[in-house]
């Protein structure tokens, strides 16, 4: 029973520090832990893929920047749409794109999956790049009203104050983490599990692979869609380079590696630490690229699973248990 | 000579320029990805890296002739170290640790050249030798795209003779098919794996150095030409010479008259065809391997 | 009636004819060894018939149905369920969870994104039943990865037993074990597959003769003799088949 | 009468002796007081200063616009300290700046400006290069009702009804007086063939609108025989200037600013394309050095600001900064780049003596304070006359266009600037932005 209620506990002290957290660091570090929590759920949707299932894919971006685009354009167009409304239509967005680009995905596997998703992601790039009528192209889209959070009883929330969108998002943001979670304790979870280690034997035992991957391709694609939308209301300006570019891809991936690929919270704490670091480097130098370059390095080079598998090292060393995560 | 028939060779000519230069770099690629299963995307970084070697050789009194010799071979070098201390171990992760190590080397080198040599853009002039134009049946044409032309035509003689008819080369095209077999055969593979890739990044060093008195050198330059060889190898075929050769000249001629005749369209078709290529020939057009 | 009828199974690669006009029947209930010296043809014939690779010609019956062509998971959920020669399980998890795998399967659970799976009771409790039927219960938390080589050998069993198949395909499941760990395995094989029909590929002979009903012997893609081992043992061409041109 | 002639004689004789002597002391005080100042590493006052945050990209492709307004900011801010700093809420307080790096893309725009205005608490917010950046600059102040300088992108749709707040003022000068100037220029000139190349973002479609709109104005014989629109930091410039030669144009007028400036011209020349560019960005020593004298000549640059000698203080400031650059300068500020105070640069010099002035009139950096005493202010910069237009914040002046030629004064080994052009502010003043209610009269 002592380990439900260490948990039970440890979430209640969470909840309380998430609580407080904007009262106690001021707005400016308000903002950067939504930033943080942005980039966690973007990473953890990706290591639903890459640590889960072992399909890298290059390409996150693509959901990432349709569900933002999508929020941003229905706000922009549909006047009086309600905040919820807005962001259901960016995951909406964001799935839509994974089931038409599944089928094409989900037959490859390895380097050719990741190069596929590279190209595909790169494709929609281009194309809001150029489409600047409807996508503001290079300038981005931004202006667009954010309307306040209606509940029924009370009046709206205001959501361009800060301290208000924080306590959204993070509900947001931290419920989609935990159904995430949810979603890898499932059967289909074990399955994708499966597949990671042996997709031939999978086949074998009568799971109909191909399936299953577009299943996790589609989920894991809606709630980077939903980051996205969180995106869009936070910063009330989306360009293509900001949530379509290259590095929009990279960075989930680097935050994962960083973290721990084989672990779920693996990826928020390499969300973290890259924003710790970033936050604290911008004072120092420009050249962030380059720190965030040369751990990368070093963490494949020396410690392949990231932090948790240090982590993980030391707890197996110390507690003498035989896990392998 | 009118002024139609003369926009249409000019662009071809641009075409095959621009499709010379994307061979170069392509062609390194893909050697090494048939070799090693690596697909460096670093290695259009190294292309600009050797761009900016040409830059402080030139400072540093010599020609640019000297800066032709000596950037790719210094490229080449630091390629050959990347693979040894950093690629070399981690075959354990299987393709997504390599693949992830060299976006890795690809920012650091993106940004340790800023810090080198600064933000803002380095001009080279053309050779003398080089300068001015030439011309062809009525065309004027800049005698240095011609020269590009031919460098890398020689350059693809050189590979071509090098792969078909020396020992190395045979070793080199039995490696793409199966390298653990011709380790078993007893050929020190890593040796190989390691002049493979100092040829690579010393092909792309070559078109950094070719390419540097067209553009001006400058930190964005990687992105463009590491998208576009990308796409080539990929489309071309992994691992495919051919494959490389033919795409790169089909895609420096779309950038061409991509821009005469649909200049919005010209960038997206590239990634639709390079999407179509992957989804229904995963191999590519002459690949032998995923 | 028999449960799998092969009708002249033709399989040639880039030239080399592997299969060249098999006929193979198996009987329903029957455990029946398939033998025949290296290079025969037998794990290939394993393959064309569970579906790895397409067959160049001819046909495959299961329970009257034509199964050639169709995919892995089509044929498992008919029934086939199969070994692999080389150990294939899942390393970096438990034995509970390999076995569990099966057992999803075979319960259907297959797109459930909904109930977790550790609260199944129903799934759990007959994946602990089917691994104290395969003596691996006391191992059950130990990652795949760290098992005894033996006790893989007898997780991959249990895996191609876990879908509970009509039709159960082992491919040589002693390969490389001790002498005194195959008994307790053809032991294992005996209890698991009882009312079960069983092909097996083994080239230790005692395991063939204690397990099997009927053998077929193969040699150069065809089939040399489809009998009972007592007639088997002692016909000429199978000796000539394994030991070369026969002395005189 | 001789008398009073006499006496009169006297006092313009002490008049001009006053002049001369105080100019003598003036560019004596400013050389001292510039004696030491070093661009590469500025002195940062501590304490309670006036917090300017300078938002520019300092990394990415175009970082080298952080490094190029750097020196005009730190420029003002060194001389005005060294003159005890600017009387503030009733003390005298030292000028910082503080640098805010938008990378050159949007997001990181918004990151580095509510870390300048949350974190460091900055007093006015100056940039930034990229209209789509300085955009988000914009909101993001006005967000936190901090006073935005925008004081470099020249788009008009900065200041139009949708995007205008109160809290931004546009020193520059904007797309349509660009535009216009150009057009103004050509009114009167034989060529008739236009080829557009702009870049492939709001900036460069607006620029070509309102050119094709005035070029209709002033010229209506004259013909647009090509439109294209190339992606920002292009690297290839071939295939256009193929299609630019096909065409027959005569003239190619582009927006193009560094580093997509210099790629289009140096590549133009080198392909044996030597038609001259209508353009406002192509008039550093970088890109006119690469293409040398020939090269360069017949460019016709168009811009808010040129370097000349008629104003006495700018006679002073170019003596003092060229004799600096010569003499004290290290990397990068030893560069061709910066032997004079050109173009964009001296601009944002004069723009940002104007700004100081506005604050020390203000008597505060409190922003309603601000905006009282700027909205409508006429001030006498060392480069003509700059009015604030009270409602849509926009700066009317006279803007210059000059066709370069050799010898020019300033530079030897390429043509330069010689005839100036000037465009009164009155023809180029630019419309009141439609749908703003405050514009309504």
């Amino acid at each position: 029973m002592t380990k439900i209620w260490i948990k039970t506990l440890a979430a209640i002290i969470l909840i309380g520090l998430l609580i407080a957290f904007p009262k106690v660091m001021g707005v400016l570090n308000t903002n950067i832990f939504i930033g943080f929590a942005i980039m966690a759920l973007f990473a953890v949707s990706l290591n639903l893929m890459l640590g889960y299932t072992g399909l890298l894919s290059f390409g996150h971006a693509m959901f990432f920047g349709l569900g933002a685009y999508t929020t941003a354009l229905s706000l922009k167009h549909i006047d009086n749409l309600p905040i919820s409304m807005a962001l259901l239509l960016g995951v909406l967005g964001a799935v839509v794109c994974a089931v038409i680009v599944s089928p094409l995905l989900v037959r490859l596997s390895g380097t050719a999956f990741s190069m596929l998703t590279l190209a595909f992601g790169q494709l929609m790039y281009i194309v809001c790049l150029k489409f600047r009528e409807v996508t503001g192209g290079a300038d981005g889209l931004g202006g667009f009203p954010v309307p306040d959070l209606k509940i029924p009883f009370t009046g709206g929330i205001d959501m361009t104050d800060p301290v208000n969108f924080y306590y959204f998002a993070i509900t947001v943001l931290g419920g989609c983490i935990l159904l995430i979670w949810r979603f890898t304790k499932t059967p289909i979870g074990s399955v994708m599990i499966s597949i990671r280690d042996n997709d031939n034997r999978v086949d074998y035992l009568g799971f109909h692979v191909p399936s299953v991957k577009s299943l996790v391709f589609i989920v894991s694609g809606g709630f980077a869609g939903a980051a996205g939308a969180i995106y869009a209301l936070f910063q009330n300006m989306v360009s293509t380079d900001g949530v379509l570019g290259l590095f929009t891809s990279f960075n989930p991936i680097i935050m994962t590696i960083i973290g721990g690929v084989s672990s779920f919270t693996g990826p928020i704490i390499g969300a973290g630490l890259l924003t710790i670091l970033e936050e604290f480097l911008l004072r120092y130098t420009d050249r962030i690229a380059l720190f965030n370059g040369l751990v990368l390095i070093l963490m494949i080079k020396f410690a392949p699973g990231g932090i948790m598998g240090i982590w993980d090292g030391v707890y197996r060393k110390w507690f003498k248990r035989r896990t392998l995560s | 000579m009118d002024a139609t028939t003369a926009m249409y060779v000019g662009q071809i000519m641009h075409g095959l320029a621009y499709g010379m230069l994307l061979f170069l770099v392509a062609s390194g690629l893909t050697l090494i990805f048939g070799m090693m299963g690596i697909l460096n995307l670093a290695h259009a970084s190294f292309f600009m890296l050797s761009a900016y070697f040409c830059v402080s050789v030139i400072h540093m009194g010599g020609n640019f002739w000297l800066a032709l010799l000596a950037a790719p071979i210094i490229t080449a070098v630091i390629g050959v170290m990347v693979e040894r201390f950093l690629l070399r171990g981690i075959h354990a992760s299987g393709h997504i640790g390599e693949l992830i190590l060299t976006v890795g080397v690809m920012m650091v080198i993106m940004e340790a050249v800023q810090v080198f040599w600064g933000t803002d853009s380095h001009m080279i002039s053309v050779p003398s030798a080089l300068a001015g134009m030439v011309n062809i049946f009525g065309l004027q044409y800049p005698l240095y795209r011609l020269f590009v032309i031919f460098l890398a035509l020689a350059i693809l003689g050189l590979l071509v003779l090098f792969l078909f008819k020396t020992k190395m080369g045979m070793i080199i095209r039995a490696g793409v098919s199966d390298a653990e077999m011709v380790e078993a055969l007893g050929i020190n593979m890593p040796l190989v794996f390691m002049m493979v890739f100092a040829a690579g990044t010393w092909l792309a060093g070559v078109a950094g150095v070719a390419i540097s008195p067209l553009l001006s050198v400058f930190p964005g330059m990687a992105d463009q030409m590491g998208m576009d060889a990308f796409v080539v190898v990929v489309v071309g075929g992994f691992g495919s010479l051919l494959g490389a050769f033919v795409s790169a000249l089909f895609f420096g001629l779309l950038n061409s008259f991509g821009i005469q005749f649909l200049p919005r369209i010209a960038p997206v078709l590239m990634f639709v065809f390079m999407v179509l290529v992957l989804s229904f020939k995963p191999k590519g057009l002459f690949g032998e391997r995923e | 009636m028999n449960i799998l009828e092969t009708k002249d199974l033709l399989f040639d690669y880039s030239g080399h004819k592997v299969l060249n006009g098999v006929n193979l029947e198996i009987r329903e209930g029957e455990r029946h060894a398939v033998i025949g010296p290296n290079g025969a043809g037998k794990t290939t014939l394993f393959n064309v018939i569970t579906g790895s690779y397409k067959p160049s010609s001819g046909s495959i019956k299961f329970q009257g149905r034509e199964i050639s062509g169709m995919k892995p998971y089509q044929l498992n959920r008919m029934g086939v369920g199969r070994s692999f020669q080389i150990t294939s399980t899942f390393a970096k998890q438990t034995v509970f969870q390999n076995a569990r795998m099966g057992i999803l399967s075979k319960q259907k659970v297959r797109f459930n994104p909904f109930s977790k799976v550790d609260k199944m009771h129903k799934i759990t409790n007959e994946t602990n039943l089917l691994l104290e039927q395969s003596n691996l219960a006391e191992s059950a938390d130990m990652p795949a990865g760290l098992l005894s080589y033996g006790k893989n050998r007898a997780l991959e069993i249990c895996l191609a037993l876990s879908t509970d198949p009509q039709l159960v395909m082992l491919d040589e499941p002693t390969a490389g074990i001790s002498k005194d760990e195959t008994k307790t395995l053809v032991e294992l094989i005996r209890k698991l597959t009882e009312n079960k029909t069983m092909v097996i590929i083994e080239h230790d002979m005692d395991v063939v003769f204690s397990l099997a009903d009927r053998i077929t012997v193969l040699h150069h893609g065809e089939v040399l003799a489809c009998d009972a081992p007592e007639v088997i043992k002692n016909d000429p061409f199978v000796k000539q088949a394994y030991l070369g041109t026969l002395e005189v | 009468m001789k008398r009073c002639f006499f006496l009169l004689r006297g006092v313009l004789t002490l008049l001009v002796l006053g002049m001369l002597v105080t100019s003598a002391w003036a560019s004596d005080a400013l050389m001292d007081r510039m004696a030491d100042f070093d661009p590469s590493n500025p002195v940062v006052p501590k304490g309670d200063t006036i917090k300017i945050g300078h938002l520019n990209p300092f990394s990415g492709p175009a970082a080298m616009n952080g490094e190029l307004y750097h020196i005009a900011l730190h420029w003002v801010a060194h001389d005005l300290n060294k003159q005890g700093g600017v009387m503030v809420d009733g003390k005298l307080k030292k000028i910082e700046i503080i640098k805010g790096d938008t990378m050159s893309k949007p997001i990181n725009a918004k990151k580095a400006a509510e870390r300048l205005i949350l974190g460091d608490k900055v007093d006015l917010l100056w940039g930034s290069t990229g209209s789509h950046i300085s955009l988000v600059c914009q909101q993001t102040a006005a967000k936190y009702k901090k006073i935005y300088v925008s004081a470099l992108s020249i788009s008009d749709s900065l200041m139009d009804a949708e995007n205008f707040n109160r809290y931004t003022f546009h020193t520059p000068w904007t797309t349509s007086q660009a535009a216009k100037s150009l057009a103004y220029f050509y009114a009167k000139r034989p060529e008739k063939k236009f080829y557009i190349l702009c870049q492939d973002y709001s900036f460069g479609h607006a620029l070509a609108e309102k050119f094709k709109g005035y070029l209709k104005e002033f010229r209506p014989d004259a013909e647009i025989v090509g439109e294209d629109y190339h992606p920002l930091f292009t690297k290839d410039f071939a295939p256009y200037l193929e299609k630019i030669k096909a065409s027959g144009a005569e003239v190619i007028f582009s927006g193009d600013w560094m580093p997509d400036s210099v790629n289009l011209l140096k590549q133009s020349r080198d392909s044996g394309l030597n038609l001259p560019f209508a353009n406002m960005y192509m008039d550093d020593p970088i890109t006119l050095g690469v293409v040398g004298v020939e090269g360069s000549a017949g460019l016709v640059n168009a811009n808010q600001y040129m370097i000349n000698d008629m104003d006495p203080r700018t006679r002073e400031l170019n003596k003092v900064w060229n004799h600096l650059h010569d003499s004290k300068w290290e990397e990068p500020y030893n560069s061709s780049l910066y032997v004079w105070p050109l173009g964009v640069v001296a601009s944002a010099i004069n723009t940002t003596y104007w700004m100081m002035d506005v604050v020390e009139r203000a008597g505060s950096t409190d922003p309603e304070k601000i905006i009282a005493t700027w909205e409508g202010d006429k001030y006498n910069s060392f480069a003509g006359v700059l009015e604030m237009r009270a409602c849509d914040h926009v700066t009317v002046r006279d803007t210059y266009v000059s066709e370069f030629s050799h010898p020019a004064k300033w530079f030897d080994n390429f043509s330069y600037i010689d005839k100036i052009v000037t465009v009164p502010s009155y023809v180029v003043e630019p419309p009141l932005p439609e749908g703003l209610d405050r514009c309504k009269k």
